[in-house]
C-alpha cells in the first residue's frame, strides 16, 4: 500500500513536471512549478499548524488531568478546524489610533517568515523544496526576521501592553539568537557544510551528529533547545504574551484571522525549531541505527515527523511545567550562563575535531 | 448609570399584550424573537458549526460565580471537551463573555466597553442570580445594577447562586444550540437598538 | 560607551498603565493604576469599587439572620468563616452559649474552608507565575472538599451553614468518613504540590527576595493573615483570641521572618498541614449535643457595640455591630483582611518589575469582593 | 493590662477625655477632635501603651454627629482600646488624619471619606475609592436617599 503511495507521489510529481514543461516555455513552466509547490506547502503547513494546536491542547489536557477537546469530530479531531472556521468568519476589529499600514502588515510578516523557513527542510531524500548551500544560515536568518513582525504589531497597535510585549520580544530574540547561532555553529564544525542535504549525508555515513560529537554535541543540543524555546516565545520564556502580566501581550489588539496568524505562527515556529534540531542533531529522515534503510518503500518522512513530534512534545512539556522567568532573569540566563558556556563548548568541539575524538 | 426607566421593555408590552408588570419594575425582558422558521443553508450550517464549537470565553469574573466558572474548567467538569478552554485575556479575541458575578454601577461601563471591543459574532451568558437580576443584592443597595442585561444584551441566563458547574455547562451547550439556528443573512447585531430598548 | 552629553539628551518618560479591572492577574476586578518607567514600577494606585455591593448598607436594613448570607458573598473563598464571624458576634451580644458539638463542627468546617481556599490560592499563584498546571491540580483536590460541603449543607461555595445560635442542620452521616478520606488523600497530594512548584528553580528565583515586607510595616499597615505571618508578625486570631474550638486543639502558628513572596508561600503551604492536623484532632470525637441553641425568630440585640475577630483564610476578619436595640443593626462594619493587606501593596512594590508585582499580588491572595464588600 | 490601669495612664494624655466601658468589651475613649492626632501619637509612642496595631477603623453616623471609631491593639502588651472621635458639622466634617501614626489609616480614611464624607486634614490624597468620582452624596450616612438605585424593602 505504502509503496504504492510513494511511487504514486513520485510519479505524479514527475508527470506534472513533464506536462508543465511540455505545454509552456521553460521560464513560465518553472514559475508555475514554484507556485504549485508553494501552494502545496502552504496548504500542508496550515493544516500541520492546526493539528499542532490540537496536539498542544490535548497534551495540556493530559498534563492537567483533563480530557481535552473530544466532542467535535472523532476524538475531537475537528476541533481546530472549527476554530479556524470561526476565526475566518470573525470580524476584524481595529482602533482609531493605530498605524494602519504597519498594523495590517505585522501578522503577514510573522506568518510569511515562518512559512518561508519550512522550504529548506529535507523531510526525506526527495521531499525538499529548496536545497540551498547555505541552508543553516538561511534558517537562522529567516527565523530572526519574524521578531520584526512582533515588534511592528506591538508598536502599531498603540497599546501599552502590546508595546511592552513587543519590546520584551525584541530583547529576547536578539539575546537568544546568539545562542541558537553559536550552538548551530558548533555542529557545523562537525559537518563542514551549511547545506542541509549534505549535513544529512554526513550523518548517513557517520551516525547521528549528537553521537558523532558526543559531549559537546549534547551540550550544544541542550543550549539549542533552551534558546529555541526562547526564540519561539513559549513558556517558560513567554514573556511576550505573559497572560498574567500583559493580558494578551503584543497581539492584544488583533482579532479574527490576523490574530490567528500569530497563533499559527507560534506553532509553525515550534515546528521549525524542532526540525532544525532534528536535522542537525538527530539525522533528519535517517532511521535510528538504519533499521529501515534497506526497505525502499518505507516513507522516510515518517522518521522525520516522529522525531520532530518528540521534540515538540518536549517543548510542550516545558510549557506546562515551568513557571515563567522574569525579564532580567531571562537576560541573565542568556548573557551570563548560556553564552559563555556556548563559547567554551565551541572551543571544545574544535579540539574534539582537531584531535579526531569524534565517534 | 443606574436604572434608567426609559430603557425598560416589557415582553408583554412588546407583543402588544396587556401590561401585567408594574411600570417601575427594575428589570428588562428581551422580547422573544428568533422563531423556528429559519431556512438553514449549507454555508450557514458550516459557519454555525464552526462558531458553535469554538466559543472562546473572555477572562472575566467579578465575584463568587467566577470560582464556579473556574471549577467548570477544572478536571472534574472540564469544559475543554467542548472546545471552550481557550480563555482569552483580550476582548478582541474572545467570542463569549460569561458574566460571572455582580455588575455594579462602576463596572457597568467597563462591561459595556469590553462588549463593544469584542469582534462579531459575540455572545453573552449571564451566570448567576446577580448577573440576571442583582440576586441577593437587589434590595437596599445603592450600587448594584439589577441585571447585566441593563448594560449588554444577554443570550443565555444561567440561574443559581452560584450555579453549579453542570448548570454552566448546560448553559453553554444551550448557547451552542442557539448559534446552530442562526441565519447569516438575517443576523442582526444584538446591540442595535439595545440602548433605546428595542 | 555613551557620552554624558548624549545621555542628557535622551529623555525617558514615565507612563501609566491600567491593570484591570478585567485582567487575568487581577483576580476579579481589581484595578491598579501603575506608573511605570520602562518595566520598573514607580507607583501603584489601587482603584477599588468595581465590585462594591454596599453590603454594609444592606445590613442596616436586614435582620441578623439575613446578614449571615450576605457575608457568604463577601469573601466567598472563606464563606463559612465569615458566617461564623457574624454568628459569634450575635451570640456574644445575646450571651448565648452554643453547644460543644456546634463549636467543634464549626471549627472543622472552617478548617476545611481554609484548606479549600489555600488550594485555590496555590493553583492561582502557579498560574500567575506562568505554570498553568498547578491550577488543575489544585481544583482536583478542591472538588473533594466541595463534595463534602455539598452533602452536608447542599451548597458548594456559598454555604450559609452557620446561623446565630448554631448550625442550620446537623452534619451528614457520611461527613466524618468523607472528611477522613479527604485528609488521607490530601496528605499524599500535598507533597505533590511541593514537587510541582516549590522546589522549582525558576519559582524560587521569581519569589525569593521579591516584595519584601518588614514586620514593622506589616503591623503599621494592619496587615494580617499569612501575609503578616510571612513577615514574622504573630497575628493568628485563632491562637491569640481563640474562638469556637480553637482553644482545645494543638496547632502551630506558622511564622517566617523573611517577609518575601516565598515566605508567604511557605506559610500557606505549612498552614495546610496545620489545618489538616486540627481537623484530625477533632474529627474523631465530635461531641453529642444540640446543633441549635434556642433563639427567637426575631433576634434583637441589646443596645451596645460588639466586635468579634476571626481568622479567615486571608487574615483577620473583624465584625463590628452597633445595635440600638432594634431587629436591625444600627451599623455593621466588616474589617476585611484584604483591604488592609492591599494598602501595603504600593509600599512594597515600588521599584520592582511588573512580573514581580504580579508575583507579590499572587502571594497576597486577594479576593476582590472581600476588599470592596 | 486592666481597663482601669489603662484609663489611669491615658487620662493624662489629653484634656476632656471621656471614658466608658458600658455596652462594649473594650475601654472606650471619646477624644475631642482637636486633640485626636496628639492623643493618638502618644497612644502609640507611650512605652506603657504601645498601641501599634490599628485593627479596625470604622466610620460612623450617630444621627447627629459623624465620627470615626479606632480599634487599637498593642501587639506587645496585648491590650486593646477603642478611640472615638466625632464632629457635629454635617455639612463640612473635618478631622485630623492619623495615617502618619498607623499607615493602615491611609486606606481606611479613604473609605470613611467615601461613605461618610468626612474630610481628613493632611491626608496624602483624598479621593473617592469605591465610588465613581462624580458620585453625589455619601451612601452610608443615615440621611442618604437614592431613589434611582435603591429598591427599599
Amino acid at each position: 500500500m505504502n509503496v504504492l503511495i510513494i511511487n504514486m507521489q513520485l510519479n505524479i510529481t514527475r508527470a506534472i513536471h513533464d506536462w508543465l514543461f511540455s505545454v509552456m516555455p521553460e521560464g513560465a513552466a518553472t514559475i508555475t512549478e514554484w507556485v504549485l509547490i508553494a501552494v502545496a506547502y502552504l496548504a500542508l503547513f496550515a493544516v500541520a499548524g492546526l493539528y499542532l494546536v490540537l496536539l498542544e491542547r490535548k497534551v495540556a489536557a493530559w498534563f492537567q488531568l483533563r480530557l481535552g477537546p473530544n466532542r467535535v469530530g472523532p476524538w475531537g479531531l475537528f476541533q481546530t478546524m472549527a476554530d479556524a472556521l470561526k476565526l475566518v468568519s470573525k470580524e476584524l476589529t481595529s482602533t482609531d489610533r493605530i498605524d494602519k499600514f504597519l498594523y495590517n502588515l505585522a501578522p503577514y510578516f510573522v506568518i510569511v517568515t515562518s512559512l518561508t523557513a519550512i522550504a529548506v527542510f529535507p523531510f526525506s531524500e526527495q521531499f525538499q523544496a529548496f536545497d540551498i548551500n547555505i541552508g543553516v544560515f538561511f534558517l537562522f536568518a529567516i527565523s530572526s526576521i519574524g521578531v520584526i513582525g512582533i515588534l511592528l504589531a506591538g508598536w502599531a497597535s498603540n497599546n501599552k501592553f502590546a508595546l511592552i510585549g513587543a519590546m520584551r520580544s525584541g530583547l529576547q530574540t536578539i539575546s537568544y539568537e546568539l545562542s541558537v547561532g553559536l550552538s548551530l555553529l558548533t555542529m557545523v564544525l562537525l559537518t563542514g557544510s551549511l547545506q542541509l542535504s549534505e549535513i544529512v549525508e554526513v550523518q548517513r555515513t557517520g551516525g547521528w551528529l549528537i553521537l558523532q560529537g558526543h559531549i559537546p554535541a549534547i551540550i550544544a543540543f541542550c543550549i539549542f533547545i533552551i534558546a529555541g524555546t526562547a526564540e519561539t516565545n513559549r513558556a517558560p520564556f513567554d514573556l511576550v504574551e505573559a497572560e498574567s502580566e500583559l493580558g494578551a501581550g503584543f497581539h492584544t489588539e488583533y482579532s479574527g484571522m490576523k490574530f490567528a496568524y500569530f497563533f499559527l505562527a507560534e506553532f509553525i515556529n515550534m515546528f521549525i525549531i524542532a526540525s532544525i534540531a532534528v536535522v542537525l542533531f538527530f539525522g533528519a529522515w535517517l532511521s535510528p541505527f538504519g533499521i529501515t534503510e534497506g526497505i525502499t518503500w518505507f516513507p522516510e518522512v515518517l522518521w522525520f515527523l516522529i522525531k520532530v513530534l518528540i521534540i515538540i512534545f518536549l517543548m510542550m512539556w516545558f510549557r506546562w511545567t515551568f513557571p515563567r522567568l522574569r525579564v532580567d532573569q531571562l537576560l541573565t540566563l542568556e548573557w551570563k550562563y548560556l553564552l559563555p558556556l556556548n563559547l567554551i563548548n565551541l572551543v571544545i568541539m574544535a579540539i574534539v575535531i582537531w584531535m579526531k575524538w569524534t565517534i | 448609570m443606574g436604572v434608567d426607566k426609559k430603557r425598560f421593555l416589557n415582553q408583554y408590552e412588546a407583543e402588544g399584550l396587556k401590561q401585567v408588570m408594574p411600570e417601575d419594575f427594575p428589570g428588562k425582558v428581551i422580547p422573544g424573537g428568533n422563531g423556528g422558521n429559519i431556512v438553514v443553508t449549507t454555508l450557514d450550517s458550516v459557519i454555525n458549526w464552526g462558531r458553535s464549537n469554538s466559543l472562546w470565553p473572555l477572562y472575566f469574573g467579578t465575584s463568587c460565580c467566577a470560582i464556579e466558572m473556574m471549577q467548570t474548567g477544572a478536571p472534574k467538569h472540564d469544559f475543554s471537551r467542548f472546545g471552550f478552554e481557550v480563555a482569552r485575556p483580550s476582548a478582541r479575541q474572545a467570542d463569549l463573555i460569561i458574566i460571572a458575578g455582580t455588575i455594579v454601577n462602576k463596572m457597568g461601563p467597563v462591561l459595556r466597553r469590553l462588549y463593544d471591543q469584542m469582534a462579531e459574532p459575540k455572545y453573552v451568558i449571564a451566570m448567576g442570580a446577580c448577573a440576571i437580576s442583582g440576586g441577593p443584592f437587589y434590595y437596599n443597595t445603592y450600587s448594584v445594577i439589577k441585571g447585566a442585561d441593563h448594560v449588554i444584551p444577554v443570550d443565555v441566563y444561567v440561574p443559581g447562586c452560584p450555579p453549579r458547574p453542570e448548570a454552566l455547562l448546560e448553559g453553554m451547550i444551550m448557547l451552542q444550540e442557539k448559534i446552530k439556528t442562526e441565519n447569516m443573512s438575517k443576523k442582526v447585531n444584538p446591540i442595535d437598538g439595545f440602548d433605546e430598548g428595542k | 560607551m555613551i557620552s554624558q552629553e548624549v545621555k542628557n539628551k535622551i529623555k525617558t518618560e514615565e507612563y501609566f498603565i491600567n491593570m484591570g479591572p478585567q485582567h487575568p492577574a487581577a483576580h476579579g476586578v481589581l484595578r491598579l493604576l501603575l506608573t511605570i518607567d520602562g518595566e520598573i514600577i514607580k507607583n501603584v494606585e489601587p482603584d477599588l469599587g468595581y465590585i462594591h455591593r454596599s453590603i454594609e448598607k444592606m445590613c442596616e436594613r436586614d435582620s441578623y439572620q439575613q446578614i449571615v448570607h450576605l457575608t457568604d458573598r463577601m469573601d466567598y473563598l472563606s464563606s463559612n468563616i465569615n458566617n461564623e464571624a457574624v454568628c459569634l458576634t450575635v451570640e456574644k451580644a445575646l450571651e448565648l452559649e452554643v453547644s460543644d458539638r456546634v463549636k467543634v463542627i464549626r471549627t472543622i468546617i472552617a478548617e476545611l474552608t481554609r484548606l479549600a481556599s489555600h488550594q485555590l490560592w496555590w493553583g492561582v499563584m502557579g498560574m500567575d507565575l506562568g505554570a498553568l498546571t498547578t491550577y488543575f491540580y489544585a481544583f482536583r483536590d478542591r472538588e473533594m472538599i466541595n463534595d463534602i460541603f455539598e452533602e452536608t449543607c447542599g451548597a458548594r461555595l456559598t454555604m450559609n451553614y452557620n446561623i446565630p445560635g448554631g448550625l442550620m442542620f446537623d452534619i451528614h452521616p457520611n461527613f466524618v468518613q468523607r472528611t477522613k478520606d479527604f485528609i488521607a488523600h490530601f496528605k499524599t497530594k500535598l507533597p505533590e504540590y511541593d514537587r510541582l512548584l516549590t522546589g522549582n528553580v525558576i519559582f524560587e528565583k521569581r519569589t525569593k527576595g521579591v516584595g519584601i515586607l518588614t514586620k514593622e510595616d506589616a503591623i503599621s499597615f494592619g496587615v494580617s493573615g499569612p501575609v503578616a505571618r510571612g513577615s514574622g508578625f504573630a497575628s493568628d486570631v485563632r491562637k491569640h483570641h481563640p474562638y469556637s474550638a480553637y482553644d482545645r486543639v494543638a496547632f502551630k502558628e506558622i511564622l517566617f521572618t523573611e517577609g518575601d513572596t516565598y515566605s508567604r508561600y511557605k506559610v500557606r503551604m505549612a498552614e495546610m498541614w496545620e489545618s489538616m492536623a486540627i481537623i484530625e484532632q477533632l474529627i474523631d470525637n465530635i461531641p453529642e449535643g444540640d446543633i441549635q441553641a434556642p433563639t427567637k425568630a426575631v433576634i434583637k440585640l441589646p443596645k451596645g457595640e460588639y466586635y468579634q475577630r476571626v481568622e479567615t483564610a486571608r487574615g483577620e476578619l473583624g465584625v463590628y455591630i452597633n445595635s440600638d436595640g432594634n431587629k436591625n443593626p444600627y451599623r455593621v462594619k466588616f474589617r476585611s483582611p484584604g483591604f488592609s493587606n492591599l494598602s501595603v501593596l504600593n509600599h512594597i512594590s515600588k521599584g520592582v518589575k511588573i512580573a514581580d508585582l504580579v508575583a507579590t499580588m499572587a502571594s497576597f491572595d486577594f479576593v476582590i469582593p472581600d476588599i470592596d464588600r | 493590662m486592666k481597663n482601669e490601669d489603662l484609663q489611669n495612664i491615658i487620662i493624662g494624655l489629653g484634656t476632656d477625655l471621656k471614658f466608658s466601658t458600658e455596652a462594649s468589651e473594650f475601654l472606650n475613649i471619646i477624644v475631642p477632635k482637636e486633640q485626636l492626632h496628639s492623643v493618638c501619637s502618644q497612644l502609640k509612642s507611650n512605652p506603657d501603651l504601645k498601641f501599634n496595631y490599628a485593627f479596625c477603623i470604622t466610620g460612623m453616623d450617630w444621627g447627629k454627629e459623624l465620627g470615626v471609631i479606632y480599634h487599637l491593639e498593642s501587639t506587645e502588651l496585648k491590650h486593646r482600646i477603642v478611640v472615638k472621635v466625632m464632629t457635629e458639622d454635617r455639612e463640612n466634617p473635618t478631622l485630623d488624619s492619623v495615617h502618619d501614626i498607623w499607615q493602615t489609616a491611609d486606606f481606611h480614611e479613604l473609605e470613611v471619606y467615601d461613605f461618610f464624607g468626612i474630610k481628613f486634614n493632611n491626608h496624602p490624597k483624598l479621593r473617592r475609592l469605591f465610588l465613581t468620582p462624580e458620585w453625589e452624596g455619601f451612601p452610608l450616612r443615615k440621611d442618604y436617599v437614592d431613589e434611582a438605585n435603591m429598591v427599599i424593602k
